[in-house]
């Protein structure tokens, strides 16, 4: 396959040689293979093992390792969060507050409670993506069992105000869970610092493996389980634990560097940004103020976003989250945030990342560019619809 | 998504795309719009004799769209007038590979030729009366 | 470390060099890494590779790929089994069987289920570890939804009678499930052919990667899903798929060989099983017409297992399922079997995989005798219990 | 389960181990067991004069229990015949960081050298007067 320009970070991202190599340690017959629930000798190293990455987990995100729970990845994390917590309680009236631009895992386990007899709010953001600590205050009712809301947006990078968000939430006695997918690692996350209660993490987005992610659980706090088993990660999450994955997931928190490598991908971001906004007929979407390093969303007006893929083979992006199906919807998350479905469409979300450099940001920009140009002289005569 | 080769080959062409500008002889054009389905497409025909000389396209909308636009110029090209009517998407999805959900698209294409078709007619069987004025005709959904 | 003989491939399995090849060529920047949903080349490369692990997966156990959903792992496959299916009807009486052998997941599964006010008949086994057809069409009600029947037990190995319990269920219109971790790959399993509704499959038990499993779903049987999230599996669970993950339990599946390796292992076993028995006062758990050719589970009477496995550290094994509590429970499983407290606990399971050798099964031979003798010389007055 | 050095050590040792057979001089037993907690413990002791002189053990049981029986022996043999009943099962499972869930099993060995004990003060203060048949106490749970 010819070489492909990897500008979807936020999807997901390759994983480091350094994570590999812990990895494959994991793996062979020669390597630490064994079950960390074994009692013999190679069990405990496996053990040994899954505690390490436990601790690099915990440090990097200011939590107690002894309170997260491995489990697939921030999809069953966000999960295990809003339904553990609100089976958990009896059977009286029950209220969950979120907002209408969380990840689908979110938005659809809402719905699921919704189904059960649960109460949702669903908060609106602004038109930058942000939704604020009165509108959550708002919210909360005596029924309100817990409040969801994601750290940095997957679509448009855009940074909620978490630390005021759980100064609401403890003030008003309400659980908060945060989805940190896209944050952990990226940008600083102090779960014990701000008061969290529940964090789901994953590790695919900082280059460590998929299929991997954790729950932060305040220690005190009860949630029902979704996945039974013998010997539960922190009583929650029956299932072998899968040592190489854990090692990984360890691993990558250990190398994410929000400092130096958040400022490098916000510098090669902003290089990017300007290079797009020169070319007349773009606007970023999101707040540009609270906005993680690895994440630009803009809208290439007048052309479908579509075909202004189709017409980059040599560079992968994507229109907002990862989807394939064949009809692609505006994304509701650009709708929340007011755009039109026209320019919805019209929109390319880059995805910066590790491996990301300076001269891939001028490639990107060149070839884009071309594009957009040779696509909107060819709809030059359309109305105004299509562009705004 | 996957698309057919054919559809990357007419996707890419330049010939033919874009406004039928600066043409001497008799031009007329037929736009269509779908706002829900994200597509607008223009045809400009220049006729001489009931014939489709040059026809050229304007396109807003996927790949699949801007093919089958592209196509459609091509294969009108030359033919006579009739052929603004003749055109049909269920043919030219079938050829494309284009997926049944995204006919509704396609439509929009044979509605924009049809109207193309009625100016024409209009401007006395396409035979130059309207000596390079642009004639546009527009269907909207 | 000193090298350490491993013999508990019951519980886990290295991963097998050939997959773990397969698995590293999905991971790095410069390897196929991406995320199977996205809609670019990368993402349909990722996609592809996916959809032939499906194939190879669904080729092993004569399933038919389009409704093998992967997942975490067997224990969140019996979960959603188990949860999924009996959620999936009204609030009408509902009616469970299975067995009291299964897996932790099923048992804790069906715990959660009786909590929510499912009846949950637990079937007893023989001593020699079976259940009958007639056992399960004895206890099928009215309000049976589902009948769950492990294939293959993991502390015995002792084989169910699946064909036939499966005739049952069909001709009384109940759904079987069958947890398949221990038998995909090791023995023929038809689940076309037998006619099995839900299938729970793991690839870590077969020398693929821990962490990684899969449900098959007959057409047209409707489950409440665990995991919700955009763009499930079949329809049925959320999350990103991770590539390397599948990719290499396809790989594995590709690679086992229930003839081949089976017979090599069933030998292997029998050699083992042998010499054991040659010490005297050895007996042979479960069926041993009717046994997995990777399990070996023995009592050694007049010893206490803990004992003989700390006596043992050059080996690798284990006294039943894994579980490094500190202060063991005889197991459930042996229980059941009828051995009393004192011969459960001095049990043994041996576990066999593709590379255990002849030579690994004589140094075990005269290890494991040396000790036991010792130890049962040390304990040559023990009262009777102590060894029946 | 992880087990300490020392409890390994004392496991694997073979010194005082089994049963005391073939002795001449004054052999006295005392057991204990505890089916529950699949425990069962022998003490033997050859006492002379008031001192033990030589003790054995036999046991069944996890590796906590044998080491604790073999460390008791060890620490008995050259005490006097009062030692028996000052062995502290709590001061051997803190030496052999046995964990307080198995304290159970260590305080059956406590019960068989009490027996011990008590066989020996029967047979005269442990003065050799019962020569050489052995005596068997039992505790029983
Ligand atoms: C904000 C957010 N939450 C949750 C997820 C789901 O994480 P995972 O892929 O680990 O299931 C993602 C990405 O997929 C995400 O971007
Ligand atoms: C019979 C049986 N079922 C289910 C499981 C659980 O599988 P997994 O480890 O993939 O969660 C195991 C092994 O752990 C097993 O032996």
């Amino acid at each position: 396959m010819r070489r492909i320009l990897y500008f979807d970070n936020a999807a997901t991202t390759p994983v480091d040689p350094r994570v590999v190599e812990a990895m494959v340690a994991c793996l062979g017959p020669e390597h630490d293979f064994a079950n960390p629930a074994s009692a013999h000798a190679l069990g405990t190293r496996a053990r040994q093992l899954v505690e390490r990455a436990r601790a690099a987990v915990g440090a990097r995100v200011n939590a107690p390792p002894a309170r997260i729970a491995f489990m697939s990845g921030a999809t069953e994390a966000n999960n295990l969060a809003l339904k553990g917590a609100l089976r958990a309680r009896g059977a009286e009236r029950k209220h969950l507050v979120t907002t209408r631009i969380e990840h689908k895992s979110i938005l659809e386990s809402a719905r699921t409670l919704e189904r059960d007899g649960v109460a949702v709010t669903y908060l609106e953001c602004d038109a930058q993506g942000n939704v604020t600590p009165e509108q959550v205050d708002a919210a909360i009712t005596e029924a309100t069992v817990l409040v969801s809301v994601m750290h940095v947006n997957n679509e448009v990078g855009v940074i909620e105000n978490i630390p005021e968000i759980a100064r609401v939430c403890r003030a008003r006695g309400v659980l908060l869970h945060v989805d940190a997918a896209q944050s952990a690692g990226k940008i600083p996350l102090d779960v014990a610092g701000w008061g969290i209660d529940l964090c789901s993490l994953t590790a695919h987005k900082i280059n460590g493996p998929k299929g991997i992610g954790a729950l932060y659980v305040r220690s005190g706090i009860a949630l029902a389980p979704l996945v039974d088993g013998g010997e539960p990660e922190i009583g929650l999450r029956g299932g072998t634990l899968a040592t190489h994955q854990i090692v990984g997931m360890g691993r990558a928190f250990e190398l994410a560097d929000p400092d130096v490598e958040g400022t490098r991908l916000a510098q090669l971001r902003e290089e990017l940004w300007l290079g797009l906004e020169a070319l007349g007929g773009v606007t970023r979407n999101g707040n540009p103020k609270r906005c993680a390093p690895h994440i630009l969303s803009v809208s290439l007006r007048g052309v479908d976003g579509a075909s202004l893929l189709f017409a980059l083979p040599d560079i992968a992006l994507s229109q907002g989250s990862a989807c394939n199906s064949s009809v692609p919807e505006p994304s509701y998350v650009l709708t929340a945030l007011g755009l039109s479905d026209a320019v919805a469409q019209s929109t390319l979300r880059f995805g910066l990342g590790r491996f990301t450099e300076s001269a891939d940001v001028a490639y990107a920009l060149e070839r884009v560019g071309a594009e957009f140009n040779r696509l909107r002289a060819l709809a030059r005569g359309a109305p105004a619809w299509c562009s705004s | 998504m996957d698309y057919s080769s054919e559809v990357a080959q007419r996707f890419r062409s330049s010939q033919r795309a874009g406004a039928l500008a600066g043409e001497t002889g008799s031009i007329v054009c037929g736009e269509a719009e779908d706002r829900s389905l994200n597509v607008w497409v223009r045809f400009c025909v220049r006729a001489h004799g009931g014939r489709l000389q040059k026809v050229q396209y304007e396109v807003f909308g996927c790949p699949h769209t801007i093919a089958a636009a592209a196509a459609a110029a091509e294969w009108l090209e030359g033919r006579d007038a009739g052929a603004l009517n003749a055109w049909d998407a269920h043919v030219t999805a079938r050829a494309l590979e284009v997926p049944t959900e995204k006919l509704g698209k396609l439509l929009r294409i044979e509605d924009a030729l049809r109207a193309c078709g009625r100016e024409l007619k209009k401007t006395e069987f396409g035979d130059g009366s309207t000596n390079g004025s642009i004639v546009d005709a527009k269907r909207s959904r």
